[in-house]
């Protein structure tokens, strides 16, 4: 009987979803139980007790200390189990294996930042092996925000100006969503990305591929591998190439175009003024927007930056 | 007690001044049980930031003026004094000398207020300001500036309890110079001297905290 | 006229007669003084309680109509109202919350009802200090004028939480906000130095701690709350304007502070605060349940310390917000162990009202028919919320809409609904009015309807991952977030027709008479509507509010009063907590 | 209970006097800087000596009624708890160090 499992759980992809479940179906199927004895009392006495006549003389009863006792102890002791039974799977919960593989987690509005042991990065995605203990090292650049992945049952705040710490063993191959669950702004709700479960072979490919931090591949023109970066570094969770009106401003028609500024005065978007806005955003800010976008100072090569600006020339 | 139902002081819903007296010292006492719980916040955070960083209390506590700092206990301490000896005249009906130990009630805490004064500007000029504004940089420290926040946050919240204080003092005077106090109605001199003497107490765990542990 | 003699102790004898309350009072509270003047001058506390009632239910119908927006945002992903970007949203949740849980739910039932009743059901004439009962309006008035600032002024987008940083680096109004929840708070503590002294210092002879109605004790339990947890939220506030104000760096990372001490500090108040909006509405609950059973309650003093003990034990499980929030895994530990402890006395009080009932003599009125929602609602806030005190599992369920919909179980389905079951209850009181009783049955039943359509799927979704606080969300919520949209509206018609019929009521109602409901407390004992003073008496008690075994004469006794109008032994022996006056006929 | 115990100017003197001496006894010990903790746990001391001295004679609870030292106590208790229970989470953090 999974009763609650297969009606409110999400599919469970690691280690610790199994216990977590177990444990999730027991509490619920006893409360159900208890409802549905309290739920029948109640019916049953406004049924059968229901006035008849005005002048009816109900019975003294005050109290009842064996009564009072018994329904006190028993809901306490089965409160201690469960207690105990969380506890146990919670130690689990915050107790990597040694030997976890560690990726270090970087949080902003509203993008993650993944960083791997040889250097490789990514955003949004987030690239693990299955069947072994990763554990992320997170920590925040902004405000607080949470990682949660909901196939994993795995959730922990990251926090500005410390670290915490969250691991999971991965049991199968497949994509996962990653939220943000704790609220952090405009774009609180597109603050998501996927967990990419590899076997461990796929893995160890895929991290040499992206070693020391990914340079231009050879088969793409700069433009092209400008989109892909945009992609990677979640730019377009604030800036459209549409003309939607977003966080920041859209791309489209941009290069090129005079834009008036905070202080009265007007810029030309050309490359120098993009550049400037990647790596000090805050520098000559457009009229009508904040300043909220994180600097890129130290976090992308001058020739990603290139490629990012060649990009955005295409958009007319 | 006599039955005072008919005295003027007494409001239509009590039953006589016992109950009234009664009833408005537990009322204080209730706010004061607020007023600890207020200042409370503040010195939970003093005592989580110190166990954080005891180094940084003990370096950044020598910019504080012990001498200072211990005159003015010594000061509130005396007014706490004279503030109790104007609830023991009216009890005894000497009503003029509820007026006179309420005055230099007033005095006393205006001289806690002056020295404090004399305290932020010194500290002001030295570019010890609170929050983002500290500019100081006499403390080798990096969180130098938290320490500074919680002693002008617990002084200037007690500074601005001082202030009430006077307030309340200064309205009672004017009640007592017109004779409303005497021994069957003191109840406003009573509750004001409660909380005055909270005011105090508060001031007697500050100074040991802030002056006291370098 | 019976006359009967009730001696107190071995010393003092009361001379007593019954007062039968009159079936149609010319004078009343109502039409006693005239003018919208006399209402905001008023000392009066049954008054002061409608000057709140007019209040919370304006707050409730903005709070309302927030919450429908949102849910109409929500029915598709992505954005679904045409005028509203991702920052309206979350102005929009944030209003929601801090407008509910501040100008609604926390004054709510004590300051509209425990302000009505309180007094009457302990025989006084008025609370202790009713010009403070006044000021503590009038600082409400003033916060909520601050929250409508700050929907002028391009509101808050924090959630009503004000986490930091987020909370001191965001723009729009929020150091006015804090400012506005800091002045209601300090009206919460005045009105609860207010309850704590009357239920003290104010109870009518022969009225002791053992015979003190279950709506008071939990009123005194709130009181002790409100007065312990209040200033901690006032401090905390003041810390985060300070932060925004002068960068203080308490709570800051930049300035060198911590982030989760704002949590520990924010919690110590609003946990507690969750009692302070439901304990009252227990006593509510075994109020409604002991009179439309017509039977004692069963375990007094289980029901009566309960209250006081979930007040204390709500005190020590405040980190049970945080178990993601990075705090040590022992403070962790320790809080859920706590937490699990405060579902006993919940427990208790629900199998003592189930006990009340059997052998009862069950009117299903209005009242008696939300007090049934509120067991079905607040039993399944109260197991999911055991739920989520099981740390492993409240890893998952944190910040989802499993979470969202637990607390609105506890706070709509338990709190919402005693205050409805209190609102029938006392409102031929209150009015001297009756109001249509299939009709409201009709709502009941329609609130009940609604109110399960819109939550029941929010513990789906939350299960399955959807965060809560999000405005845009994945394909696969879709069909949940509709449903819970259509019982939204269902929930809102509800609440719609009991305005209707409340205030069609004043002025089309039957006219109800002292007691409609056969009860035996206080507050039933007087005309309806109540006279302007309450008593023109001085009541004795000599029984418990719920003993039915005795006839209605034995609760209508008062001190005879003598040529010049007052008692001759008034004062003498007001309720000490060991008087006990015996009739003896 | 009666609120109106009228206090003796030999009881206020004497206790003002009292206060008087602590302040200056702890701002002595101060100059001599025993070595930690001992300062602070001295400090202390004389700070809660003062306080009860106020709370007792000044505030009247010596005399007064029951309840109201209660509701003095509960007050510092509930204190203890915010200060407590929010240490067991502060002082027990162990937070991870990056690996690389």
């Amino acid at each position: 009987m999974d009763l609650f499992k297969d009606l409110l759980l999400p599919p469970a992809k690691s280690t610790i979803a199994n216990s977590h479940d177990q444990l999730f179906e027991f509490v619920h199927m006893s409360s159900l139980i208890l409802t549905i004895g309290i739920l029948a009392a109640i019916i049953y006495f406004i049924i059968k007790y229901r006035r008849k006549s005005e002048n009816e003389v109900t019975p003294v009863i005050t109290h009842n200390n064996a009564l009072e006792i018994t329904w006190s102890v028993i809901p306490l002791v089965l409160v201690l189990f469960i207690f105990g039974w969380g506890f146990q799977i919670f130690l689990n919960m915050t107790s990597p294996p040694d030997d976890a593989y560690e990726i270090q987690v970087t949080a902003q509005k509203w993008l993650w930042r993944f960083q791997y042991e040889n250097g490789a990065s990514t955003t949004g995605e987030l690239h693990v092996p299955v069947d072994r203990p990763v554990r992320l090292v997170m920590s925040s650049n902004d405000v607080i925000h949470s990682f949660f992945v909901p196939d994993f049952r795995v959730k922990q705040d990251v926090v500005p100006g410390r670290y915490t710490s969250a691991w999971f063993n991965a049991t199968e191959t497949g994509e996962s969503t990653i939220f943000c669950t704790e609220y952090c702004g405009t774009d609180h709700s597109n603050m998501t990305g996927s967990v990419i479960v590899h076997n461990e072979q796929d893995f160890e490919t895929w991290l040499a591929e992206n070693a020391g931090g990914a340079s231009k591949p050879s088969d793409l023109a700069p433009a092209e591998w400008g989109e892909q970066l945009v992609k990677q570094n979640a730019c377009n969770t604030c800036h459209s190439i549409d003309g939607t009106e977003m966080v920041g401003p859209s791309w489209q028609g941009k290069f090129g175009s005079e834009e008036p500024l905070a202080d009265g005065s007007t810029v030309t978007v050309d490359e120098n003024y993009l550049r400037e806005s990647i790596l000090q955003p805050g520098a000559q800010l457009v009229e009508g927007y904040d300043n909220v976008m994180p600097p890129y100072q130290g976090q992308l090569s001058d020739e990603q930056i290139n490629a990012i600006i060649e990009y955005i020339k295409t958009l007319k | 007690m006599a039955n005072h139902s008919s005295a003027t002081h007494v409001q239509h819903h009590f039953v006589d001044s016992e109950q009234q007296f009664d009833s408005a010292k537990m009322g204080m006492w209730i706010f004061l049980v607020t007023e600890v719980l207020f200042f409370g916040g503040l010195f939970a955070a003093y005592i989580i930031y110190r166990a954080w960083y005891p180094e940084l209390f003990t370096l950044a506590s020598e910019e504080l003026n012990t001498l200072w700092g211990g005159v003015n206990t010594i000061v509130l301490i005396g007014s706490s004094l004279t503030v109790a000896m104007a609830i023991k005249s009216a009890q005894l009906n000497q009503i003029r000398n509820i007026s006179i130990n309420l005055g230099i009630t007033i005095a006393l805490a205006c001289v806690f207020m002056v020295i404090k004064y004399f305290e932020y500007t010194h500290k002001f000029h030295l570019g010890i300001f609170p929050g983002e504004f500290y500019t100081y940089e006499g403390i080798n420290h990096p969180k130098a500036n938290i320490f500074f926040s919680l002693y002008y946050l617990m002084t200037g919240l007690h500074g601005i309890h001082v202030l009430v204080g006077i307030g309340l003092m200064i309205w009672l005077l004017i009640k007592a110079s017109k004779g409303a106090f005497n021994s069957e109605y003191y109840t406003p001199v009573e509750i004001t001297g409660l909380y005055w003497h909270l005011v105090d107490i508060i001031w007697i765990f500050l100074f040991p905290l802030f002056y006291l542990i370098d | 006229m019976a006359t009967a003699e009730a001696s107190s102790g071995s010393t003092k004898k009361l001379q007593v007669r019954r007062y039968k309350p009159e079936e149609r009072a010319e004078k009343n509270y109502l039409n006693a003084e005239k003018g919208i003047w006399s209402w905001l001058t008023t000392l009066d506390h049954k008054r002061i309680g409608l000057l709140y009632l007019a209040g919370i239910s304006l707050f409730f119908a903005v709070g309302g109509i927030l919450a429908l927006l949102v849910r109409m945002e929500l029915w598709t992903p992505g954005p679904t109202l045409g005028f509203l970007t991702a920052d309206g949203y979350n102005q929009l949740f944030t209003l929601h919350g801090a407008i509910m849980i501040f100008l609604f739910l926390v004054p709510s039932v004590p300051a509209v009802l425990g302000n009505f009743v309180m007094p009457i059901q302990i025989g006084a004439k008025d609370v202790a200090f009713p010009r403070l009962n006044l000021m503590s309006w009038y600082l409400y008035m003033a916060g909520a004028l601050g929250t409508i600032y700050v929907i002028i002024a391009g509101g808050i987008d924090t959630g009503w939480t004000f986490y930091t940083p987020y909370s001191s680096s965001t723009g729009g109004a929020v150091t006015a906000m804090t400012f506005g929840v800091f002045i209601i708070g300090f009206s919460s503590i005045l009105t609860g130095v207010n309850f704590i002294t009357t239920i003290h210092k104010m109870r009518a002879p022969g009225l002791t701690w053992g015979k003190l109605p279950l709506f008071c004790w939990g009123l005194y339990a709130t009181s002790i709350i409100q007065i312990l947890a209040t200033p901690v939220l006032a401090i905390t506030l003041l810390l985060v304007g300070m932060e925004r104000i002068l960068g203080i760096g308490i709570f800051d990372p930049a300035l060198g502070g911590d982030p989760v001490l704002y949590q520990h500090f924010f919690w110590f108040y609003s946990h507690p605060a969750v009692y302070i909006m439901i304990v009252p509405g227990f006593g509510i609950v075994s109020e409604v349940v002991s009179t439309f059973s017509k039977k004692t309650v069963f375990g007094y003093w289980a029901i009566a310390l309960s209250s006081l003990a979930i007040a204390f034990i709500g005190f020590l499980v405040w980190g049970h917000h945080m178990f993601t929030s990075g705090q040590a895994s022992l403070a962790s530990t320790v809080f859920s162990f706590l937490t699990f402890l405060v579902g006993i006395p919940t427990g208790i009080k629900m199998f003592n009202w189930l006990a009340t009932m059997h052998k009862g003599s069950i009117a299903l009125k209005t009242p008696l028919l939300y007090v049934l929602g509120f067991f079905f609602l607040f039993l399944i806030g109260g197991l999911t919320g055991i739920v989520l005190a099981t740390i492993a599992l409240d890893i998952h369920l944190h910040d989802t809409y499993y979470v969202v919909a637990h607390f609105h179980f506890v706070m709509v389905g338990g709190m919402v609904m005693a205050l409805l079951a209190g609102l029938h209850y006392w409102w031929p009181k209150m009015f001297g009015k009756m109001y249509n009783e299939t009709l409201a049955k009709i709502a009941a039943g329609l609130i009940l309807l609604g109110f399960n359509v819109t939550f029941l799927p929010q513990f789906v979704m939350g299960a399955q991952g959807m965060p809560r606080r999000y405005y845009n969300y994945l394909e696969q919520f879709t069909y949940y977030h509709q449903v819970s949209t259509v019982g939204a509206f269902i929930l809102g018609a509800g609440f719609l027709l009991v305005l209707g019929y409340l205030v069609h009521s004043l002025f089309r109602g039957k006219k109800a008479g002292a007691n409609p409901w056969g009860s035996r407390a206080m507050e039933w004992q007087i005309a309806s509507p109540a006279p302007p003073h309450n008593f023109e008496h001085t009541p004795v008690v000599i029984h418990g509010p719920y003993d039915y075994h005795r006839p209605m004469e034995d609760f209508q006794l008062g001190l005879i009063q003598s040529e010049n109008g007052h008692s001759e032994h008034q004062g003498a022996e007001i309720a000490s907590d060991t008087d006990e006056v015996k009739a003896e006929e | 209970m009666s609120g109106h115990h009228i206090s003796t100017d030999k009881i206020l003197l004497s206790v003002a006097g009292a206060l008087f001496v602590l302040t200056i006894l702890t701002v002595a010990v101060h100059y001599l800087a025993l070595p930690h903790p001992w300062s602070i746990i001295v400090a202390m001391t004389v700070a809660v000596m003062k306080a009860s001295l106020v709370a007792l004679f000044f505030m009247n609870l010596y005399w007064d009624a029951r309840f109201n030292s209660m509701l003095f106590i509960a007050s510092i208790l509930f204190l203890a708890l915010l200060v407590g229970l929010s240490m067991l989470d502060t002082l027990f953090r162990i937070d991870p160090t990056p690996g690389f």
